[in-house]
């Protein structure tokens, strides 16, 4: 089992990033190959879902420079994060729950989506033949992720882990370069873990998607990541394979140090 | 009355088609007991319902019984339209209806042309109604707005010595920001041109409880006459805001639906002096004193205060109330007595009305309302107004005679926004000469 | 210059009796996070009781605190009946629930005591001061003044009512979080039944006011939409957005009215308002003393 | 208990994204049509339904439905409260109107989707706050549209033809040189324009419109990362909604009202159409014409009702008081209802129905 | 049905490639495969079926399959793996499916025993355990999936995806289109079609070989037998390996011309069934009886007026419907009216949400049905009759006819199959559909067909006066107490299970005084009754021995006792005495068949402690036991078990008598 690692497709430089005058970064850099797994470790506040924020735009860093396929970004939108590629999920689900699982799935495909409201009103020719043909992906990604009982269902009525799967689907839908996902297993049991870390393999493998992944549960994320970033406090004090990271001292430090 | 109402609700709902009622004429109450117009609405459908209980004790119009059912509209026009449609069917079809509401009155209008059931709109709604050619089934009787903003610059001239002596007056025309409200300023427009006065035009927005703004402005301007064209809270609010401004009331005059007790009352003290138009003569009469004694005697008056009966509105209701009966009597008289008449039969007694003084002495209400005669060009029959003022417990009559503003005027403008409506709507008006 | 002030002044008193209706709001939007469409409703019902009850012969003395028991009556049920099982739902349902409550409230109001509109004299004459009409030309009422001073005093007393008492400091407590007050052993229907007292409370100082001001009739319901942009101006959330609001509201739809208004037909202080919140909103989505919303991802 | 489903499978996406994918409910829905196309006419032909039923109660059930279709997609479907749908409903009145009045021979289908777009357009204007304030903030700030648009209905003239009442008087509605004047015939009219339109709305919210509608009602930072963009979103709602509002205000002129003044589209109004979304339920075209129903029923229900009341009981209340009372019981049902099914009736429909799918079973 | 429903009578359609053929050119445009697969039912008409396994025979050709060579299917019951089947025999080979929850090891067996090469697998799980036994399997040289999930980077030889194969197939056909009609044209009606391997409750499986005329013999009877044509359909979800899916989803479906439909997962059967509704359904009456502890449990969730009204009509439908399913006369016309009314309130609902709504025929069969659960369906119109066979004999010796229906009898024999009582009592059945062989076992081929040609069902059962088939036990099972009367313990279990409170019951007896039975309450059901009873418990273990589950199973043993005391013959088999077992018993600790069924002398050996505490005066005994959990690992269970008396009843007979 070989994996194609590719070449660097996004890079950060000197990233700094402070909320009224607190440092959530410090000038961090790093960079995610194409293909590879990342992930982002660290304590609690070490600022990792604000280094997310950043790669898709929902914060901006005051500093610092973010390459992404060569071209250097800073005051990229979310919008504009999306439409290039990069798909999250969020450590705290943020599904629509008003929503199926399918629906939810399906906002996932919009930014393929090309009929507009008009063609969407009368819900015939193209309009129809594209909701079908996105039907189908979503359907695909439902079969991927083995949630095709809960299809209908709404999602606010499902179990936790069933709904971070959902999620997985949402951004899965949108066929992302980068897929950003948030604490995927925070709240999950052994089970639902396993799962979980099947999937994001999978995904990694089969559609080669890149993946950068934050978790807080470091054991997790050391079987299945291909390099491993590690941030405390803001700062990155590590970054290599998980080996490497492991054997770092300052990082043994800083999880003892949230241990105590 | 009780035991009428119970009657006519059962039979209402137990059988709404049926033709059984060969000897009653059917008019109904589509009314407004409860919201911010309540108090308006229960006196004048109090009076009208009282004078036809009256009507009914003394044996009816040769013989022919006036039945009515109310229906609750709260003011608002789609629950109006949607009584008129339940009771036009009702107890062998209504003779006639008078929403007394402007808003429901317009939903009306069209209704009222093709049902041929006729519509008394008395003192609001469209004043150009009054040219019957264009608008055979509508009746603005006695005055309209047009009529009325005539006579009222009518009255301010004589107060001021002539209609010359206006000149280089300042009036304020402060008025409910509504169709409503906006209704007389062509009228005051035309005038302030021929007579030479500055109109000065303050609107205030709906529903008027706060009204310091305007006051502040009339305050700077230093008018000579106010015009109060309110409606509802608006008015007692700026009877108070007069009063607080320093304006003295005397020198305000309201429109009628400014002139009843329910708007002066809330304003306490702050009402004292303050005159307004009206198209009854505050007072005792005959007719009234029947009613204390027959209807409320009898248990069966519809008021549930007393001390109501002659209040501005009951009275109006009352007038209201003689004209359809006076229109239905006079539909007898030509189709045939002591029958019942159809609604189109009642349209030609309201447009063959001839309410003299004789027949109100007759009444026993000489003088509580402008004698009315009516044609198939005029609708309105009248257009004679008075101004009472307030002193602090009752209105006073403070005009002796009707006043009527320039008719000619009046007219010329009416029958030119009927011809207008007319083309909008192409309707070929009627040839009066051909009308029986 | 001199006719500015008067208009502005005349703009900040009716601005204190603005928000005299909007703190009854307030107070119950920070408590249980209900926006009470009814409170306007209550400022009618509670005028029309006092007016009534004073009708049938009781000297004012008598019949406001009776008013006042009926209030809080009014209030505990309110929140028994018609809170109670809505607790957790969606803000517009709650919403929704008090407008069925204000049409139950005037319904209730009519049936008691008639549709007729009546007269309240608390003794107060609404005429201008005359030293000032002579000395500055200026017509001020003394009976705003004194509006004001009363509604000045109710906000202190409120204030103080808040951080002195067990009850208020619960309150406040229960305004700042639900959870965290229930974790603390507070019984939140308790507290709210309190809240809706007090709001009901606060009614009758507003429905007394108003009703000597404009007579007591329907059209006090009418007050709510006075109230609203105070609401969204000074945040939905804050006793002192509810007067530095109303003051606003107050001042900016007088000055608005006199020196704009003739140019565009006048009439605009039905509006003008909503537009200027809405307006000052764009800037500040959470009001002037709203509490900031964050959003969380 | 009447569905029988098993066997009702999908072997195309087509048939399963259909609106009704249950056979029964197909059927049930084509019967309903047409018992709203021919049955009601029939029954009318024959004497069943009266005048009163078409004007006084279908025409406007349906009209509000409409207004309430409209004011659905923005606060049920896309989650922005509104306060000012009956502004939007007098745009479209006094707009479809105008562009009657003055272009010769304008089609009175066309003039109604004119009124529409101006609303729409008017719609679009008074959405921009939307984009940074939210909840009862919104709704407040939506007041402001409700009360500026009938100001400057009430105070330019132009808009009225100058009339001098400010009320603007509904010209005959004729299609292809025939004249919808009789009650039925509007109302036919007036199902036609409805119909059409709800199916348009349903089709919108299956679709990424719709569901682009619901992400930013359930979640707006998450449609955002996902590509949404909240603008054109919320923009794009208001526009439909308020299209949707400003034919059902063309319709309330042109086949209810005749002739209307611009106070007639008072808050009262907007309060009745939120009603009537939140008795029906947000989020559902169905909840819409439930909604509808109910607030245009009850009161002439409980009216009719209180005075047979009366009648059996021999208890005569004085008219005023048995006009609050009305109302009291009014409010008290809207209370009783919010209780009973916060989320409408359409939610009660939608557990009805899943009741008897799953029968006997319980749900 | 229409008249367009009806088998094809074409001669020379004597093997299923050609009826495959013959369909796919008569009813090309008919739907014949559909899929639950990405939300919708995905859907093969005839003419694609063929042509999908005209792809898959030449692909396989071309990988070097030859007539006479076996195929090994293993999976889910997917389209593919149905088409691989035909495929095979297009080629003249014989295909072998497998069960699939087979662990490895069970798997290495029937592969070394089948010689297979090829093996046609479902997905990834399934492609681990053949590259698991591989080594243990040098024939096997060729490993094709269907679902490709999860196998980018197996690089082991001979592993293709399907779809490959069926590419290089498609080409094969392509350039010599007469390879694959040539073959068809060789095959021979007496070639063995199919093998499918016996479980066997004792010793190791068995492979049956059946040959196309044996199954089509088989198929044909039974399709005339049910009037089943091209219209109907057939949900397809039980193990491919087993003889009934077998005959119904294949062997049925090429001859009638009908719709299989393959469910989208094990875990959507149920809703799967409520989509397609099928006209023709087929479940062991474990399937039965799960289905009726659901409605009951959920019926007590009911409100009470419902309850109520579904108990009414319940009582009804007990009372009339079986007789007015089968058309009987002599209902009572208030019966009829009332039997309507809960057509339409309860059993047509009913059968609707158990996705029986258009069932026209539905069999049971492989263990006995409780009568009550049999009167059940019936009572509420599902036309469910038994049938009575196995794989030796294509599972098609007798069958119910319409309107004949008992609870105790498994029908008559089907047309061409002649049935013997042995002189022990022993089933002996001959016909055509009998199987040809147990694949490279002469001696047991021997054994099982004497010289007549007889078949040895190994089943002990006899004909009533009606000339039905009654199966009381296996033949070699009945055995006799030490007071000499006849001990049937398959007999005694059944009446035991057949109460909803009882999952399993092994009797013991044979040679003892007395009877004794373990039970195995079901679980379900006893949590639900002491929920609602609010008995709390942890576990199988803990609820299994609560004082009021003994009692509560101590009520249901009396009332099987007394209804045992109404046969002379089975009176003395009443239970004296009884356990619950502290663990349910499970196929993956050997207890239980892949099909359920009881290895009695291995309980009797593992549990051997129990029994003699059961023929003992103890009323207590502690256990421990080694169980194996789902993930393979094991652990101890253990607990001191109550022993309870039950009450006998006195023989009817003998109480006339005296």
């Amino acid at each position: 089992m070989t994996k194609r690692i590719g070449e660097v497709i996004l890079s950060f430089t000197n990233i700094s990033l402070s909320f009224g005058g607190v440092n959530a970064l410090t000038r961090i850099g790093f960079d995610v190959k194409e293909h590879e797994i990342r992930a982002i470790i660290g304590p609690n506040g070490a600022g990792k879902s604000s280094m997310l924020n950043v790669i898709n735009g929902v914060y901006h860093p005051q500093q610092g420079e973010i390459v992404f396929r060569g071209k250097a970004r800073r005051g990229m939108n979310t919008y504009e994060s999306a439409k290039s590629g990069i798909a999250r999920t969020f450590q705290n689900i943020a599904l629509f729950k008003g929503m199926s699982v399918l629906d939810n799935i399906m906002t996932g495909r919009n930014l393929k989506m090309r009929s507009n409201f008009l063609l969407d009103a009368l819900y015939w020719g193209p309009a129809q033949r594209e909701e079908i043909a996105h039907r189908k992906k979503a359907e695909e990604i439902i079969d991927f992720l083995e949630i095709q009982h809960i299809r209908k269902t709404p999602v606010g009525r499902l179990p936790y882990g069933l709904q971070k799967r959902v999620e997985l689907g949402r951004a899965l839908a949108a066929e992302p370069a980068i897929l950003l996902l948030d604490e995927p297993m925070a709240g999950m049991n052994v089970e639902e873990k396993q799962d979980m870390c099947r999937f994001i393999l999978d995904v990694n493998d089969q559609l080669g998607t890149t993946i950068v992944l934050i978790e807080h549960d470091m054991g997790v994320v050391m079987d299945i990541s291909d390099r491993v970033v590690v941030l405390d406090y803001g700062k990155k004090i590590a970054d290599g394979t998980p080996d490497e990271v492991r054997a770092n001292q300052d990082v043994i430090d800083a999880y003892l140090g949230v241990a105590h | 009355m009780n035991y009428i109402k119970t009657v006519l609700a059962v039979l209402a709902l137990a059988a709404a088609a049926c033709s059984a009622y060969a000897q009653e004429q059917f008019i109904p109450a589509i009314d407004y007991r409860v919201g911010p117009y309540a108090a308006g609405g229960s006196g004048f459908f109090g009076g009208a319902i009282d004078y036809m209980t009256l009507v009914n004790m003394n044996g009816g119009i040769n013989g022919v019984k006036l039945i009515w059912e109310e229906c609750e509209t709260e003011y608002n026009a789609t629950r109006g339209v949607e009584c008129y449609e339940r009771l036009k069917k009702a107890h062998g079809g209504m003779s006639l209806v008078e929403p007394l509401s402007t808003g429901i009155a317009y939903g009306l209008l069209d209704r009222v042309g093709q049902d041929k059931i006729p519509m008394t709109t008395l003192g609001y709604g469209r004043s150009d109604a009054a040219d019957g050619r264009v608008f055979p089934y509508v009746f603005p009787l006695i005055t309209s707005y047009w009529s009325q903003a005539a006579a009222m610059i009518k009255y301010l001239g004589e107060k001021a010595g002539g209609l010359d002596k206006l000149k280089g007056k300042k009036i304020v025309h402060l008025y409910h920001d509504s169709a409503f409200g906006k209704e007389p300023i062509p009228v005051f427009e035309a005038f302030a041109k021929q007579l030479g006065f500055e109109l000065i035009k303050i609107p205030v927005a709906h529903p008027g409880l706060e009204q310091q703004a305007q006051w502040l402005q009339i305050r700077q301007a230093k008018p000579d006459y106010v015009i109060l064209w309110g409606w509802g809270v608006m008015n007692a609010t700026a009877l108070k805001s007069a009063q607080r401004n320093g304006f003295p009331r005397e020198k305000i005059l309201g429109v009628w639906w400014a002139g009843s007790e329910e708007d002066v009352i809330p304003a306490g003290a702050a009402a004292k002096g303050y005159t307004t138009m009206t198209f009854n003569t505050p007072g005792n009469y005959p007719l009234l004193d029947e009613i204390r004694k027959k209807v409320y005697g009898a248990g069966k008056g519809n008021l549930e205060d007393k001390a109501r009966i002659g209040s501005v509105y009951h009275m109006r209701g009352i007038t209201a109330a003689v004209l359809w009966v006076e229109a239905i009597r006079r539909a007898q008289d030509k189709f045939g007595k002591g029958k019942v008449m159809t609604s189109e039969q009642v349209r030609w007694g309201f447009e063959n009305l001839n309410v003299d003084d004789a027949r109100l002495k007759a009444l026993g209400a000489v003088g509580m309302m402008p004698t009315v005669k009516t044609s198939c060009l005029d609708h309105e029959g009248s257009g004679a107004t008075k101004v009472q003022q307030w002193d602090g417990a009752k209105w006073k009559s403070i005009s002796p005679n009707w006043l009527t503003g320039d008719k000619a005027m009046i007219r010329k403008m009416v029958e030119e926004s009927a011809a207008k409506y007319a083309a909008e709507k192409k309707i070929t008006p009627r040839d009066c000469s051909k009308e029986g | 210059m001199q006719f500015f002030f008067e208009v502005l002044i005349a703009g900040l008193l009716s601005g204190v009796m603005y928000s005299l209706v909007a703190l009854g709001y307030v107070l119950i939007y920070k408590a249980s996070g209900v926006f009470n469409f009814a409170q306007g409703a209550m400022v009618f019902f509670a005028a029309l009781t006092a007016v009534g009850l004073h009708d049938l012969g009781l000297s004012l003395w008598v019949a406001v605190p009776l008013t006042m028991a009926v209030m809080v009556v009014l209030g505990l049920v309110t929140e028994r009946i018609v809170l109670r099982p809505l607790v957790a739902q969606p803000e517009i349902t709650l919403f929704m629930a008090t407008i069925g409550l204000s049409f139950f409230i005037e319904g209730l109001a009519q049936a008691i005591w008639g549709a007729n509109v009546r007269g309240l004299d608390l003794g107060i004459d609404d005429v201008p001061l005359e030293w000032l009409l002579d000395h500055a030309n200026m017509a001020i009422s003394q009976f705003d003044l004194i509006a004001a001073a009363i509604a000045a005093a109710m906000v202190a007393a409120l204030a103080i009512f808040f951080s002195k008492t067990k009850i208020g400091r619960a309150l406040r407590a229960v305004a700042d979080d639900h959870q965290a007050a229930l974790s603390v052993g507070i019984p939140l229907h308790h507290v709210w039944g309190v809240v809706w007292a007090v709001a009901g409370f606060v009614a009758l100082v507003s429905g007394l006011l108003w009703g000597a001001r404009n007579g007591v009739q329907f059209s006090l319901t009418f007050l709510a939409l006075k109230a609203l942009p105070v609401l969204i101006l000074g945040g939905f959330t804050s006793v002192p957005g509810a007067i530095v609001g109303g003051l606003i509201i107050g001042a900016s739809e007088k000055l608005a009215e006199v020196f704009l208004g003739p140019y565009v037909g006048g009439g605009i202080d039905g509006w003008f308002p909503y537009v200027l919140a809405l307006l000052f909103l764009l800037v500040r989505p959470e009001g002037l003393f709203g509490e900031k919303i964050i959003r969380r991802i | 208990m009447f569905y029988r489903e098993a066997g009702q499978f999908k072997a195309t996406y087509e048939e399963d994204s259909r609106i009704f994918p249950i056979r029964q409910d197909r059927i049930v829905f084509a019967f309903i049509l047409a018992f709203a196309f021919l049955g009601v006419p029939l029954l009318a032909s024959l004497g069943i339904v009266s005048n009163y039923t078409f004007t006084a109660i279908l025409t406007p059930f349906l009209i509000f439905s409409l207004a309430a279709l409209g004011l659905n997609i923005l606060t049920g479907y896309a989650g922005q409260l509104s306060l000012g749908t009956a502004a939007f409903m007098a745009v479209g009145a006094f707009a479809s109107y105008n562009f009657m009045l003055r272009i010769e021979g304008m089609p009175i289908l066309v003039a109604f989707m004119l009124g529409g777009l101006c609303a729409a357009a008017v719609g679009i204007v008074f959405g921009l706050p939307s984009l940074r304030i939210r909840g009862f903030y919104l709704a407040a700030a939506t007041l402001a549209t409700q009360f500026f648009i009938v100001w400057c209905l009430t105070k330019v003239g132009w808009f009225t033809n100058y009339s001098s009442s400010g009320v603007i008087s509904a010209q005959k509605i004729v299609i292809l040189g025939y004249t919808f004047q009789s009650s039925m015939s509007k109302y036919l009219f007036v199902l036609a324009v409805v119909s059409v339109m709800a199916l348009l709305a349903k089709n919108m919210v299956r679709s990424n419109i719709g569901r682009s509608w619901m992400a930013i009602r359930d979640m707006d930072m998450a449609a955002e990362v996902i590509g949404f963009r909240p603008i054109r979103t919320k923009l794009m709602a208001f526009a439909v909604s308020s299209f949707y509002c400003g034919v059902a205000g063309a319709l309330f002129a042109y086949a209810y009202l005749g002739t209307v003044e611009p106070e007639g589209f008072n808050l009262d109004l907007s309060f009745r159409i939120l009603f009537m979304v939140i008795i029906g339920g947000a989020g559902s075209i169905l909840g819409s014409f439930l909604g509808a129903a109910f607030i245009v029923l009850l009161p002439i229900y409980l009216n009719v009702l209180l005075n047979f009341t009366e009648a059996a009981t021999g208890i005569d209340l004085p008219s005023g008081l048995s006009s609050s009372v009305e109302l009291m019981v009014f409010g008290s049902l809207i209370i009783f209802f919010l209780i009973v099914e916060p989320h409408g009736l359409a939610r009660l429909w939608q557990i009805g129905k899943e009741k008897l799918r799953l029968w006997p079973f319980p749900h | 049905m229409s008249v367009a429903n009806a088998a094809p009578e074409v001669a020379g359609l004597d093997t299923f490639p050609r009826l495959l053929l013959h369909h796919g050119r008569t009813q090309g445009a008919r739907p014949a495969t559909r899929e639950k697969d990405l939300g919708i039912w995905q859907t093969w008409n005839w003419s694609q079926v063929a042509n999908e396994v005209r792809a898959l025979a030449c692909g396989l050709a071309e990988l070097g399959f030859r007539r006479g060579d076996n195929l090994a299917v293993i999976g889910d019951n997917r389209p593919r793996l149905y088409w691989a089947m035909a495929a095979a025999q297009c080629l003249g080979g014989v295909a072998v499916p497998l069960y699939q929850d087979a662990v490895a090891a069970e798997m290495a067996f029937v592969l070394q025993d089948a010689e297979i090469g090829f093996a046609i697998v479902e997905d990834q799980e399934q492609v681990d355990k053949m590259l698991e036994i591989k080594s243990q399997c040098p024939a096997l040289g060729h490993i094709l999936y269907d679902d490709p999930r999860g196998l980018r980077h197996y690089t082991q030889a001979g592993l293709q995806s399907l779809e490959e194969v069926m590419a290089m197939g498609r080409s094969h056909d392509h350039n010599q289109p007469e390879f694959i009609d040539g073959e068809i044209s060789r095959g021979e009606p007496g070639d063995i079609a199919v093998m499918l391997y016996t479980s066997g409750t004792t010793g190791k499986p068995k492979g049956v070989c059946q040959t196309h005329s044996s199954f089509i013999t088989a198929a044909k009877s039974g399709c005339e037998f049910d009037r089943l044509g091209p219209a109907d359909s057939i949900l397809s979800y039980l193990p491919m390996a087993w003889v009934g899916d077998h005959l119904f989803s294949y062997a049925q479906a090429m001859v009638a011309g009908f719709t299989i439909n393959c469910p989208e997962s094990g875990d959507t059967v149920m809703t799967d069934l409520r989509e397609i509704g099928p006209t023709y359904y087929f479940a062991p009456p474990r399937v039965f009886e799960n289905l009726l502890t659901t409605v009951m449990i959920r019926m007590e969730d009911a409100g009470r007026i419902k309850r109520r009204m579904f108990d009414y009509f319940m009582a009804v439908a007990r009372r009339c419907g079986a007789e007015v399913l089968d058309g009987r006369p002599g209902v009572a016309a208030i019966d009829r009216f009332l039997y309507a009314a809960g057509d339409l309130l309860v059993y047509g609902p009913l059968r609707n949400v158990l996705g029986m709504s258009r069932i026209r025929v539905a069999y049971t069969a492989g263990a006995a049905i409780g009568p009550d659960l049999f009167r059940f369906y019936r009572s509420i119109g599902v036309n469910l009759k038994q049938l009575y066979g196995s794989t030796e004999t294509c599972a098609a010796v007798c069958l119910q006819p319409d309107g004949e229906i008992k609870f105790d009898s498994v029908g008559k024999p089907a047309p061409g199959v002649e049935v013997r009582i042995a002189e022990n009592g022993e089933v002996l059945v001959k016909g055509k559909m009998l199987l040809k062989e147990y694949y490279k076992r002469p001696a047991d081929t021997a054994e099982a067909i004497d010289a007549e040609g007889y078949f040895h069902t190994g089943d002990a059962g006899f004909f009533d006066e009606d000339g039905h088939l009654k199966i009381i036990d296996r033949a070699k099972d009945v055995g006799k107490t030490a007071g000499g009367a006849m001990f049937a313990p398959n007999y005694i279990e059944n009446k035991l299970k057949f109460f909803s409170f009882i999952k399993e019951a092994v009797a013991f007896g044979h040679g003892r005084e007395m009877v004794c039975a373990f039970i195995n309450i079901d679980m379900g059901a006893v949590g639900n009754w002491a929920e609602r009873r609010s008995i709390s418990y942890s576990g199988y273990t803990d609820l299994a021995q609560k004082k009021p589950v003994y009692e509560l199973i101590r009520e249901c043993i009396e009332k099987a006792n007394a209804e045992l005391a109404q046969d002379p013959m089975l009176c003395p088999s009443q239970v004296h005495r009884f356990l619950i077992l502290h663990k349910e018993l499970d196929p993956d600790d050997d207890e239980l068949t892949r099909t359920r069924k009881v290895r009695r002398a291995f309980v009797a050996e593992k549990y051997a402690v129990l029994i003699e505490a059961l023929y003992s005066d103890n009323d207590s005994q502690f256990i421990e036991t080694q169980v194996k959990f789902e993930d393979g690992r094991s652990g101890m269970v253990s607990a001191d078990l109550a022993i309870m008396d039950a009450r006998v009843f006195p023989a009817q007979a003998q109480r006339k008598a005296a």
